[in-house]
């Protein structure tokens, strides 16, 4: 709005547009006496289309994790939306929260594996409705109206009554973004989802992302081999290593002209490897 | 039925000292037996055997009609009555010092002999405990738990194989697992008397004799050691069984037993829990 | 041998009453085995200290002392406490605690085996953790310990056998009577085969209830294996506990 | 009325507990683990390599020896072979009924042998005898100690039933002693405690072993 | 040599320089009623490198497991050296060889499969003298110092104590090229065996795997995903689909220029993912 800025004023609360829907916060996550994370921070804009990359362990799927609070944290803070995710700052200490505040937060995020992880106890339709009717409280109509539609837009209207491992790994995968999305998540986290996949279905699969990119403003957080996919759906790349984000970059930046030189090495061996990695050694 | 070996209820928890009123109330007495013929047995799902008719006698007296019976394993006889499962047991169990001091008996109802049971013929000559313990080549069947196996120990005869039942014990030396059976002479001539085809034939009866001492055996009824309102009348009725020869034999007859078994009239359970009879 | 049969014949309706006795112990025994291996094996895992320290002494102690010993105090000692139960409630009672101890072992052990991707799953899914359990793990755990729980289904078939020690009537102790009128060999034999047949259904129907269940988690299909003889799986992993 | 424990009485069954404990049961336990061990793998392996009438007769003397009371076994056992020893008789029929129940285990160990370990072994052409002791059989052992150790529990469990075969071990010399004494409550206690005090332990061993194994792998 | 043909020779007995390595004479395998090869010829001349390629399921796995005799033939031949493997033709009958023959001929043959199966019971250096000593009746010191010489090789000189599992993905693959090698076979097939490895791995088995190429005369039968490794090694590359081979050529031209639109649709499915797959849903 056309007002001018009045001196005077208090810093302005954060509001829903400039509050980050992804924040951390000197996060440091241990394994036993393996220190994976430490002192990270960074923050993931509302409607960000994050991709992480960087070379095997160096703590992707583990962000992941502990935005899905699949993991504890071993120090630091992690808000959603400006809220505290697990643990908060009461008096100085930092505190766990509730499992119930967790849940409250939880909700909001949605996540699809690597493996699918399909509840084989249930039709793909059951599968789709589970969360939505008992976390949710959905009626069962209102969910299976809902999922029918989710089911369409993978491709799969005709898999309801399947069970999930008579479908191909592809059509799993598919069913896996619809659960995730029937919960209708701010956040959606997505690891590797093509890496157990045949070659010639990837695409199919990313085909269903880039699309939810396009048409839906959920923030995304993605971890993936699949560079082009990178390229092609995230507004920002962050490279991981030694648990430490060593450089970030829109993908055109990142893919074209990386600065550091463990970036540069590693998009190397990652993208180069069919044209001259053979040779090198 | 409800799959209870007996028909009976049994007793009503933990006695509590006043059973003679109780049983008399309920016209019924419930006996703990073992299954062992003579003296106490089913056949043909009615009990039966010597203590069986001798009880049956004794509380038609005292005014308790039914004489109803729990068949159990031996060895849970006692914790049986314990648990207050029966009223008394039915098993002509020797009296002996170490059990009176755990449960009360009746006076004496019936002197026990041994016996051996052999292989028809009498192959290797046994006539008692001093000759199997003469005889090195020959392997004794005990009743695990019976007084047979503490002489067998006493007396220090080691090739003992223990069996189970008499059954077993009959089986045992018809199968040649052992030589003989050491058990009391009522019980062999019954089990020999009814299996006329099983190979094997019985001692003739002998008092087993330690160091010198002869073992003097009886037995008799056991109760809870509360009941004593209980044991009084049964004894008074029971005296009048072991009165004379002819009316022990006209009760017990039928299943075997003779004058010989009548214990003679001065000797006391008290002695016998002494250990200072004989 | 025709005496053998003749007395067979004869004793015929109390081995069938014997049968029925061993057959209500088994069953009653399976069911609350069942009830009690739930509770414990899902006690086993919960996170407050105590309750799960009471649950393991429980599991320890029932499978510790032997099921004669158990029997003892059941059927023996409890009336002199004041507690008079039927030998048949004893008789389940022992056997429902002692195998439902070594059952919640398997479900224990199956429920940890239900793959960690499930259990993120419902994480990601903000189910609550009783939806969790009873919507998603259990049902998919059942599948893995029906083998398991079949193996002990036998073991308390054949556990059955020693009840007489608290006068129960059951198929042992009337082939043990049929021993006194026919030979002793054949008396075995009867007992010895009338067991495999009881078992053998009990395993059928067993194995029946796995394909089902494998079914429901779109694994394993034929009728088959419901008619093959599958020896009960001792799933070295899913077993977890001891046998 | 008698009181319900009595400490004279249980210092009096104690020794004869712990002497038939160390004679039979133990001795008993011992050597039928050991024969159902070896025993076990002997099956299990027959069972994958004889032709399919063979292997399916081994499978139903397996299962029939599996399915049926050990109570019942042991009498049959001890009314037909006369001329054998009850204790050696105990043994025999323990080891045998065990091996089939071990024999299930080495078969899942065996099957839980990934196949691209036998098809490694068929590329570099090993024999089969080799295949069998130099891969699979190490590893399936591996998976199976475990269960080996929780059988041995679980027989040692099952050695009262040894008194219907007239072999006094521990429980039936805490009979006879109770027949003797009428004190049974003792006897019967003790005896579960002897078992509670020698089986827990072992079955914590088994479960840190089963941890290590686990790992290790 | 030059000298002129004459007319009257009979044909001349097949010698060891023309007799193809590996023959496939109407080779036919079902699983159950899915017929998964039928009617397939071809042939591996002696020192070829031949890549297989094609869609998941075409059955190129499945060729090199029937010529390691890890499946059963359902029908036709394959001849090694000329000498029928698993079957032979007698009497105008398809009659099985026996066990030992079969044995004999599979000693020259070695296999690299994509899970290593490495024994996990033994040390590397185990793993590597097993076969040397108990089949070919090498002594322990002769198989000892050939097997040190190819740990060396694979770069892995210092791992002969090691235990398999302590071992990476890629130092494990490289042990059972080793392992396979110490065999001295004629002929090496090797199945997907980077496709269970790290990206920035893949690069030191596939060099191991060139070198061996350039170094030995190795008949090598090859099942990649790695076109690049592929056109870098082999010398000929067959396409399957539908259980035939579709089209046959040197990899030059099989890459730049495939003449069957099977081939083409395919090559452009997995070489093409990164640039346009995903936008063709
Ligand atoms: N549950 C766990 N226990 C112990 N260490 C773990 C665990 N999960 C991960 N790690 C360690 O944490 C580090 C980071 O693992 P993470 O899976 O996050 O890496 P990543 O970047 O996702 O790798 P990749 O590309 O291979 O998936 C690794 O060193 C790994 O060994
Ligand atoms: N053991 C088996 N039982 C039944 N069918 C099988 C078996 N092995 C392979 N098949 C089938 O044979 C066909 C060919 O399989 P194969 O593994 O040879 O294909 P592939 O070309 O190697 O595929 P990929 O690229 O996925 O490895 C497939 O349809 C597969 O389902
Ligand atoms: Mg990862
Ligand atoms: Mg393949």
């Amino acid at each position: 709005m056309p007002t001018t800025t009045e001196p005077e004023t208090v810093p302005a609360p954060a509001t829903a547009a400039t509050v980050p829907a992804i924040k951390f916060e000197n996060v440091e996550k241990r394994f036993g006496d393996n220190v994976v994370l430490k002192d990270l921070n960074f923050e993931v804009a509302k409607g960000d289309r994050v991709t992480l990359i960087g070379p095997s362990g160096s703590g992707k799927t583990t962000i992941l994790r502990l935005v899905m609070t699949l993991e504890d944290l071993s120090g630091g803070f992690i808000y959603i939306d400006g809220e505290p995710l697990t643990h908060e700052e009461r008096g100085g200490k930092r505190v766990e929260l509730g499992e119930k505040a967790q849940k409250q937060i939880r909700k909001r995020i949605g996540m699809v594996f690597q493996q699918f992880n399909l509840f084989p106890n249930m039709s793909v339709l059951e599968n789709i409705i589970e969360a939505p009717v008992h976390v949710l409280g959905q009626s069962k109509e209102e969910a299976t109206a809902r999922a029918m539609e989710l089911l369409e837009s993978v491709g799969l209207p005709d898999k309801a009554d399947a069970h999930p491992l008579e479908l191909s790994g592809g059509q799993q995968q598919r069913v896996a973004i619809a659960r995730a999305l029937a919960m209708d998540p701010e956040i959606l986290l997505l690891d590797e989802v093509t890496s157990a996949l045949d070659p010639e279905i990837v695409g199919e699969v990313l085909g269903i992302l880039r699309h939810i990119a396009a048409t839906t403003d959920i923030t995304m957080l993605i971890v993936t081999h699949e560079m082009q996919f990178a390229r092609d759906v995230s507004n920002r790349v962050m490279m991981f290593d030694g648990g430490k984000v060593v450089e970030e970059a829109t993908p055109e930046v990142m893919f074209t002209n990386p600065q550091h030189e463990r970036t540069q090495s590693f998009l190397h061996a990652v993208l180069g490897n069919a044209e001259d990695q053979i040779g090198t050694r | 039925g409800d799959g209870q070996i007996d028909s009976a209820e049994g007793g009503e928890g933990a006695a509590t000292g006043d059973t003679l009123a109780k049983i008399k109330d309920e016209g019924t007495v419930t006996v703990g037996i073992a299954g062992e013929a003579p003296y106490s047995f089913q056949e043909g799902g009615e009990p039966t055997g010597g203590t069986i008719a001798m009880h049956e006698e004794i509380f038609k007296n005292l005014g308790v009609d039914n004489v109803e019976v729990a068949l159990v394993d031996w060895d849970a006889l006692i914790p049986g009555l314990n648990a207050g499962r029966f009223d008394l047991v039915s098993a002509g169990m020797s009296i002996l010092p170490e059990r009176c001091e755990q449960a009360a008996f009746s006076d004496p109802e019936i002197m026990y002999t041994t016996a051996l049971m052999v292989k028809e013929g009498n192959p290797k000559g046994l006539t008692d405990m001093d000759s199997v313990l003469k005889a090195d080549d020959v392997k004794l069947a005990v009743l695990s738990g019976g007084i047979e196996a503490g002489y067998a120990d006493k007396l220090g005869i080691d090739n003992v194989q223990s069996v189970g039942n008499a059954q077993d014990g009959m089986d045992t030396v018809a199968a040649g697992r052992a030589d003989a059976f050491a058990m009391t002479a009522i019980s062999l001539n019954w089990l020999a008397d009814n299996n006329p085809d099983s190979g094997v034939e019985v001692t003739d009866a002998f008092v087993a004799n330690i160091d010198g001492q002869e073992q003097i055996g009886a037995g008799g009824t056991v109760f809870r050691k509360g009941d004593t309102e209980l044991i009084d009348a049964y004894n008074q009725e029971l005296g009048k069984i072991t009165e004379s020869p002819e009316t022990y034999v006209d009760v017990l007859g039928e299943f075997g037993f003779t004058e010989e078994n009548l214990p003679p009239k001065d000797l006391t359970t008290e002695q016998l829990c002494a250990g200072t009879a004989g | 041998m025709e005496a053998n049969f003749a007395a067979l014949a004869e004793a015929a309706p109390r081995i069938w009453e014997g049968l029925g006795i061993t057959l209500l112990l088994t069953l009653g025994g399976a069911l609350l085995a069942i009830v009690i291996a739930v509770v414990l094996g899902l006690g086993a895992r919960l996170n407050n200290v105590f309750l799960r320290g009471i649950c393991r002494a429980f599991i320890e102690f029932f499978r510790g002392t032997s099921l004669v010993v158990q029997l003892f105090f059941f059927f023996f000692v409890l009336p002199q406490l004041g507690v008079d139960l039927p030998a048949m409630v004893c008789g389940i009672l022992g056997l429902g605690l002692n195998y439902g101890a070594y059952c919640a072992e398997v479900v224990r052990g199956s429920i940890n085996s239900v793959p960690t991707g499930q259990w993120e799953a419902t994480t990601a899914l903000s189910l609550s953790k009783t939806q969790r359990m009873r919507r998603i793990i259990f049902p998919q755990a059942w599948a893995l310990m029906i083998p398991s729980l079949t193996n002990y289904l036998i073991h308390m078939l054949k556990g059955t056998a020693i009840v007489s020690f608290i006068t129960l009537a059951d198929l042992t102790y009337h082939t043990e009577q049929l021993r006194q009128d026919t030979n002793t060999f054949f008396a075995y034999g009867v007992s010895l085969v009338i067991y495999f047949v009881l078992a053998y259904i009990l395993t059928l129907m067993m194995n029946g209830l796995e394909v089902q269940a494998k079914h429901k988690l779109g694994r394993g299909d034929s009728l088959r294996e419901t008619l093959s003889l599958k020896a009960p799986e001792t799933t070295v992993a899913a077993e977890g506990g001891r046998g | 009325m008698n009181e319900l424990w009595d400490w004279d009485a249980a210092y009096a069954v104690l020794p004869e507990l712990l002497l038939a404990f160390l004679k039979v049961t133990l001795l008993v336990t011992v050597v039928s683990t050991a024969i159902a061990a070896v025993l076990g793998l002997v099956i299990a392996i027959l069972r994958m390599s004889v032709p399919k009438p063979v292997a399916v007769v081994i499978n139903f003397i397996g299962d029939f020896i599996r399915m049926t009371p050990i109570v019942v076994q042991l009498l049959f056992a001890y009314w037909t072979f006369l001329s054998v020893d009850a204790i050696v008789i105990g043994i025999a029929v323990f080891g045998i009924h065990y091996s089939t129940y071990m024999a299930e285990v080495y078969r899942a160990g065996i099957e839980s042998v990934p196949k691209g370990q036998w098809e490694a072994t068929k590329a570099l052409s090993m024999s089969k005898s080799r295949t069998w002791i130099a891969v699979i059989i190490p590893q399936a052992l591996r998976a199976t100690v475990p269960a080996l150790g929780n059988y041995a529990i679980s027989m040692f469990k099952d050695t009262p039933f040894l008194l219907t075969i007239g072999v006094v071990e521990m429980v039936r010399a805490g009979l006879t002693f109770g027949g003797n004494h009428f004190r049974y409550m003792e006897a019967i206690t003790l005896a579960g405690v002897i078992f509670l005090l020698a089986s827990y332990p072992t079955s914590l061993l088994i479960s840190r072993l089963e941890k290590r194994l686990a790992y290790n792998y």
